[in-house]
């Protein structure tokens, strides 16, 4: 941490947005964007930093949402223990996760974890007794205000960036690059692999686990559908992370803010932008524009993910200089 | 007695058209080393085509095949050419990124084919559709069954034509050790891209025989994706007589799933021999076969 | 490097919030709707859509609410929970509406209700079918639809005035609505004396049904209820019949059995299935038969009862907005409480009974397809048709 | 007690012997050549050593315990260095982080991690490369850096494969000349090697293999007339 200012700013920054913004439907899209990004920093950690892609994640958000849904509605506690204890069974289900996938490398483990990923949801479907399949599970949601949930939201997001920067900079960081690069070589140095890889995916588990669980006491509902989705939470995390920047600590910051930014701003028409030329202007072909925009919102993350692998395949914080070079170069002609 | 033999008909027929959908991945996954996760979405692009065949031109959905194989034939070579061999020399962290770019093509597929047909349900009817013989007591499904002639002939042509021909040996020695192959002047390159664009005609074939069975609607790729995989591990990489036996051994284990533990379990029996395979015998039934 | 992201970071909330405020401009009355425009689920969030914007031209045109008119805001929610919270919050914090309605899928509809509760902004919700959206003692939420535990009501006194069954066997995808119509079913059944012999839950999408239709064939149950969606409803009777599996009598518990799909995709295996239904264009309320036909021509396609749902919607918050003392989300919510309307959907009133609150108690119907033709057949006293019962088996058709 | 000692182990791939019962000791301190033409079985012998492949029979002993059966970590722990024939740089790292990561097996700050790193990286004279990312590095700086990062594990024996082949004469000297500091550092050295003048000039004792089977083992000058050996070895190397 050479330079802590520009982080400490920002985290000022943050610190105070609910002050300065109090309108409830931006507060609840930053809090979208900090639950994405501590879930981005989990799956980077273990597929971007460690190398073993997860397809999965969804397995560990899930577990997390329905720890903290059942203590509520079996055990009657407080849904906010599953913050903790969400976080913690995530780990205790990575360990199987871990033994069955990573005796597979590469695209075998990204399979491999995608069909755990089903697996989960499936039993979590079929298993009606305790979870009550689709019917869900409801829990009271605790505040009216979202300030509380965007605090969590916060300090779950800072905690797993700097546990994350913290990580990479210490042995398990330089053994983690290490299996990601060539597990052999790594093997060879001494590093014990299937240890490392599990540490990680530990860590990783209980970051998106604590997320769920916030999840959960956030949008008071959840089935498997929601929040087992292989769609909706574990392609969505690969695409925060390959997006914002693979292998990079601020690559899932970056990363959530432009995916959550590009759902709303294709979902409501630029903020209603569209709406609002439409109608001041009355022009007629406005409102197909609008609905075509609206249409347009999943197939832009598709275009997103094939123009960013195929340009900047280390993401917007990893490939920066790249981009910047790209806007700069004119200036340096001129010059 | 009935309840056994006709869920082993139920699983057998419909494990014909799964070594269909099976056996293009298998090429794709063998030649190309990648999973491809657009392949279900595939087999929906060539489901549409037959629909719009059938809808506006009246054409029998059989006879489409020489329209929608060649189509995806085209649609393979062209997503291999322009989006997947350039990331052969893109240098990102994860090698996974070739998975991931067919990650996004399948949402783009699936979101242009919803532009174009919204997300009504489509279905093809014929007078075939639902039509049924009977031996013993045990129903045979029409439709299912020329689905299943089609799978054993085309499985049998694509065995022939990697044996036999030159282009056919040039796809298993790239499928081998695509750096020798290229040693021996081979332009690997272009065996991938054509290699895409007969896996992609495959499917395309399992699609427009589904059809008739079935219905169609723009995310119907994903569930057959994830049975692609299954079927393809199962079978092992690369082996075609794998395929059909990965599709019946996947479409056996869930007819009797359904049948015998319930029809919750369908997919989770798949999913979980997937799992076991992976695990216990990697490179799947082909290491026992040896072919 | 970081620094030049954070001020992309910043640059951008800063526009984002701008866009916001320049927005927030006077207008006629607005009213919020969240629907499923895209993803899987848009189809009849685009139905929902569309009867809206059918009522509202209707009550515009005459002469819109005390001489002003209604705006609908329609916002997206994707059919995702966290989306369509994003959606409610922007409709209630800049764009201040008055009213909210829609509601399609329970998960998005449940997290839509919890913030108009905490904003206390009233929703009146057009499906959302989950019995505990109305059990959770909020005074903002309101039901038109009935929750989907009751949706065969109409079904029971058929049973027990007509067919009087011995055994069942309750077929169900593994949704909500099917997994809590077939515990609702299971234990009517079970208090009526209908021993259910096989209850079998499926992941909807299935391309075979067969293993599982063999082995309810083998149980040899009187009736088969099913709790499908539209193409597995299809799949089913086909597969029923090309394994000739006859029971007395093969129920449909609502949704898939009862749209135009069905009858098209089963073909001859659709005739004289019976099913639960919530509304027919057929039925005796005033508008019904005019908004069916209006529909149609409007938007060339049929409409089907999530559609009437909205339209009965759009009248239902007309009408409260009519009644409110003033036009504040409180006033609305009172005069909403004390609704008393006949719409195209049916009588409306919504009423406190069990765990639930204002919920709109709704009879429920039953339908059979004859001849291609979805007829009202029970209670009598609506039926279009007689029904046909027993029905004769498939080899005898 | 000999150092390190190899008895009597056997590899099958499929069907196949691999290697076929080999058994040899080493000396503390000494360098030990490995020697064989293509495909006789050398490779697999590191990987039999290294744990890489497990055994199929014998047992590998290293200071008086077995280490065959364990992974290649715990015999790295044990004190086994290796490098690998093709080389395997963490390409995105940059050479000191590829020595750091590897002297972490040892040293449990990073600080103190760091300076066995920038010591061994001096020791092997790769100091001019220190900050630069492994992937742009000569090839004959990689086979260096695997022989670096295989140092900082702070081995007591260093298996070395195919440490000089592809290099130019110059390069070849500074090779030898470092592996004769690691010798002189004390620790032990297995190598294998293709080029006959490096390992005749530098080992001190050497065992030959053909077909998986050990065919000749002594000094230099003892292996060379080995008629078997001449034989097997030069004479297809001589044809090539």
């Amino acid at each position: 941490m050479k330079r802590p200012f520009g982080q400490l700013f920002l985290l000022f920054l943050l610190l105070i947005l609910p002050l300065v913004i109090r309108e409830a439907y931006y507060q609840h899209l930053m809090i979208l964007v900090l639950m994405w990004v501590a879930i981005g920093s989990g799956w980077n950690l273990i597929s971007g930093f460690t190398g073993q892609v997860l397809f999965g994640a969804a397995a560990f958000f899930g577990f997390g949402a329905y720890t903290a849904a059942l203590l509520s509605s079996k055990l009657g506690l407080s849904a906010w223990w599953g913050l903790p204890l969400g976080g913690i069974l995530s780990v205790a289900i990575a360990f199987p996760f871990g033994w069955i996938c990573f005796r597979l490398r590469g695209p075998y483990f990204a399979l491999a974890t995608l069909a755990l990923n089903e697996i989960f949801r499936h039993v979590a479907t079929i298993w009606e007794s305790l979870t009550d399949g689709m019917i869900g599970i409801l829990v009271m949601q605790t505040f009216v205000s979202k300030a509380p949930y965007y605090y969590v939201a916060l300090a779950i997001a800072v905690v797993s960036i700097v546990v994350i920067d913290r990580v990479m900079q210490s042995r398990w960081g330089y053994y983690f690059v290490s299996i990601r690069e060539d597990q052999d070589a790594a093997e060879s140095m001494g590093i014990n692999t299937l240890y490392y890889k599990m540490l990680s995916l530990c860590i990783s588990a209980f970051l998106i686990g604590i997320t769920g669980a916030l999840y959960t006491n956030y949008m008071g509902f959840i089935d498997p559908k929601v929040v087992f989705s292989l769609h909706d939470i574990s392609i969505m995390a690969i695409l925060v992370g390959i997006v914002g920047g693979v292998g990079t600590i601020y690559g899932p910051l970056v990363g959530a803010f432009i995916m959550v930014a590009v759902q709303e701003i294709f979902r409501s028409g630029g903020f209603g932008l569209l709406n609002f030329i439409g109608r001041s202007t009355g022009w007629p072909f406005m409102s197909s524009i609008t609905k075509f925009v609206g249409d347009a919102h999943v197939l832009s993350f598709g275009i997103l993910v094939i123009i960013v692998i195929l340009f900047l395949p280390n993401g917007v914080v990893g490939d920066w200089p790249v981009i910047r070079k790209m806007f700069v170069r004119s200036k340096d002609q001129a010059v | 007695m009935e309840v056994f033999f006709q869920t082993l008909v139920a699983g057998v027929l419909k494990g014909g058209l799964y070594a269909l959908i099976g056996l293009g991945m298998t090429l794709i996954m063998g030649v190309m080393g990648i999973i491809n996760l657009a392949h279900g979405q595939f087999m929906m692009v060539a489901m549409y085509i037959t629909y719009t065949l059938f809808h506006f031109f009246g054409l029998d959905p059989y006879t489409t095949l020489i329209i929608s194989m060649p189509s995806l034939f085209l649609l393979g070579l062209v997503i291999q050419k322009f989006l997947l061999n350039p990331l052969m020399k893109v240098e990102s962290i994860l090698p996974e990124n070739q998975v991931l770019m067919t990650v996004g093509i399948a949402m783009v597929l699936t979101e242009v084919a919803r532009f174009i047909f919204t997300s009504n349900y489509l279905s093809v009817r014929t007078s075939y559709s639902s039509s049924a013989f009977y031996v013993g007591g045990i129903s045979f499904s029409v439709p299912l069954s020329i689905a299943f002639i089609l799978a054993c002939l085309l499985t049998l042509g694509l065995f022939l034509f990697l044996i036999k021909t030159d282009l056919g040996r040039s796809i298993r020695a790239v499928s081998q050790d695509s750096g020798a192959a290229e040693l021996m002047g081979i332009d690997s390159a272009k065996i991938k891209v054509i290699t895409m664009g007969i896996g992609a005609g495959l499917v395309a074939s399992a699609g427009t025989l589904l059809l008739p069975i079935y219905y169609l609607f723009p995310d119907i790729g994903g569930p057959f994706t994830t049975k692609a995989f299954i079927i393809t591990i199962l079978g092992g990489l690369g082996s075609t007589v794998g395929a059909i036996f990965g599709g019946l051994i996947l479409g056996l284990a869930e007819s009797f799933g359904a049948t015998y533990i319930g029809m919750d379990f369908e997919d989770l029996v798949g999913l979980i021999i997937f799992l076991l395979v992976l695990l216990f015998l990697p490179g799947g039934i082909r290491r026992l076969t040896k072919v | 490097m970081r620094i030049c992201v954070f001020r992309l970071l910043a640059v951008v909330s800063l526009l984002l919030m701008g866009i916001g405020v320049a927005l927030a401009a006077e207008g006629p009355i607005k009213v919020g709707v969240v629907l499923p425009l895209t993803g899987e689920q848009a189809k009849f969030g685009e139905i929902e859509k569309n009867s809206l914007l059918l009522g509202l031209d209707e009550i515009n045109k005459a002469g819109g609410v005390n001489g002003r008119k209604i705006e609908l805001l329609i916002e997206d929610d994707t059919g995702k929970p966290d989306v369509g919270r994003s959606a409610v919050e922007k409709l209630i914090s800049q764009d201040n509406v008055v009213a909210l309605t829609g509601g399609y899928s329970s998960s998005v509809t449940y997290a839509v209700c919890a913030v108009a509760q905490q904003r206390k902004v009233p929703f009146l919700v057009s499906t959302g079918s989950s019995d505990k959206i109305t059990e959770q003692g909020w005074n903002y939420v309101f039901r038109i639809a009935p929750p989907v535990s009751e949706y065969p009501k109409a079904l029971n006194s058929f049973l027990s005035e007509v067919v009087k069954p011995q055994s069942v066997a309750i077929l169900y995808e593994n949704t909500l609505f099917g997994q809590s119509g077939a515990k609702a079913f299971n234990e009517q059944c079970s208090k009526s004396g209908i021993k259910v012999l096989t209850r079998e839950g499926y992941e909807a999408g299935a391309v075979d049904f067969k293993p599982m239709l063999i082995k309810v064939k083998a149980a040899k149950p009187d009736f088969v209820y099913m709790i499908s969606y539209v193409m597995d409803a299809a799949l089913l009777m086909r597969q029923s019949k090309e394994l000739n599996f006859n029971p007395k009598l093969f129920v449909g518990g609502g949704a898939g059995f009862t749209l135009p799909e069905f009858a098209k995709n089963a073909g001859a295996a659709a005739e004289y299935v019976f099913s639960a239904d919530l509304w027919s264009p057929q039925l005796p309320y005033p508008g019904t038969k005019e908004y069916f036909e209006n529909y149609k021509k409007r938007f060339g396609g049929p409409t089907e009862y999530h559609g009437a749902e909205a339209y009965g919607c759009i009248y239902v918050v007309a009408d409260a907005l009519k009644r409110a003392k003033q036009l504040t989300p409180d006033a609305v919510r009172d005069a909403l409480a004390s609704t008393d309307l006949m719409t195209a959907f049916g009588p409306v009133k919504f009423v406190s009974y069990g765990k639930k609150k204002q919920q709109n108690a709704l009879p429920t119907y039953l339908v059979q397809w004859q001849k291609g033709i979805l007829q009202t057949v029970w209670p009598k006293n609506v039926a279009t048709k007689p029904y046909v019962y027993p029905v004769p088996e498939w080899s005898s058709r | 007690m000999a150092f390190f000692k190899v008895r009597e182990i056997v590899k099958f791939f499929g069907g196949l012997a691999a290697v076929n019962g080999v058994s040899f000791e080493v000396q503390e301190g000494e360098i030990c050549g490995l020697i064989g033409p293509n495909g006789s079985g050398k490779t697999t012998i590191f990987n039999l050593i290294n744990g890489y492949f497990p055994l199929n029979k014998g047992e590998v002993i290293f200071q008086n315990e077995k280490i065959s059966g364990l992974k290649p970590h715990q015999i790295c722990q044990r004190g086994i260095g290796r490098t690998f024939q093709v080389v395997k740089p963490l390409k995105r790292m940059s050479v000191l982080d590829n020595v750091i990561a590897s002297a972490f097996l040892r040293r449990h700050s990073r600080a103190e991690a760091q300076q066995l790193a920038e010591e061994t990286i001096e020791f092997c004279g790769l100091t001019h490369y220190t900050d630069k990312l492994a992937k742009s590095l000569p090839i004959a700086s990689r086979k260096r850096l695997e022989i670096t990062r295989a140092l900082a594990t702070l081995p007591k024996l260093l298996i070395l494969d195919e440490t000089a082949a592809g290099l130019n004469p110059h390069e070849l000297e500074e090779a030898i000349g470092l592996i004769k500091k690691i010798r002189d550092s004390g620790i032990t050295i297995i190598i294998v090697e293709h080029i006959m003048k490096v390992i005749m000039t530098i080992s001190d004792h050497i065992v030959a293999i053909n077909h998986g089977r050990l065919i000749a083992r002594g000094t230099p000058t003892e292996v060379a007339s080995n008629p078997e050996v001449v034989k097997a070895y030069f004479g297809e190397d001589y044809r090539a």
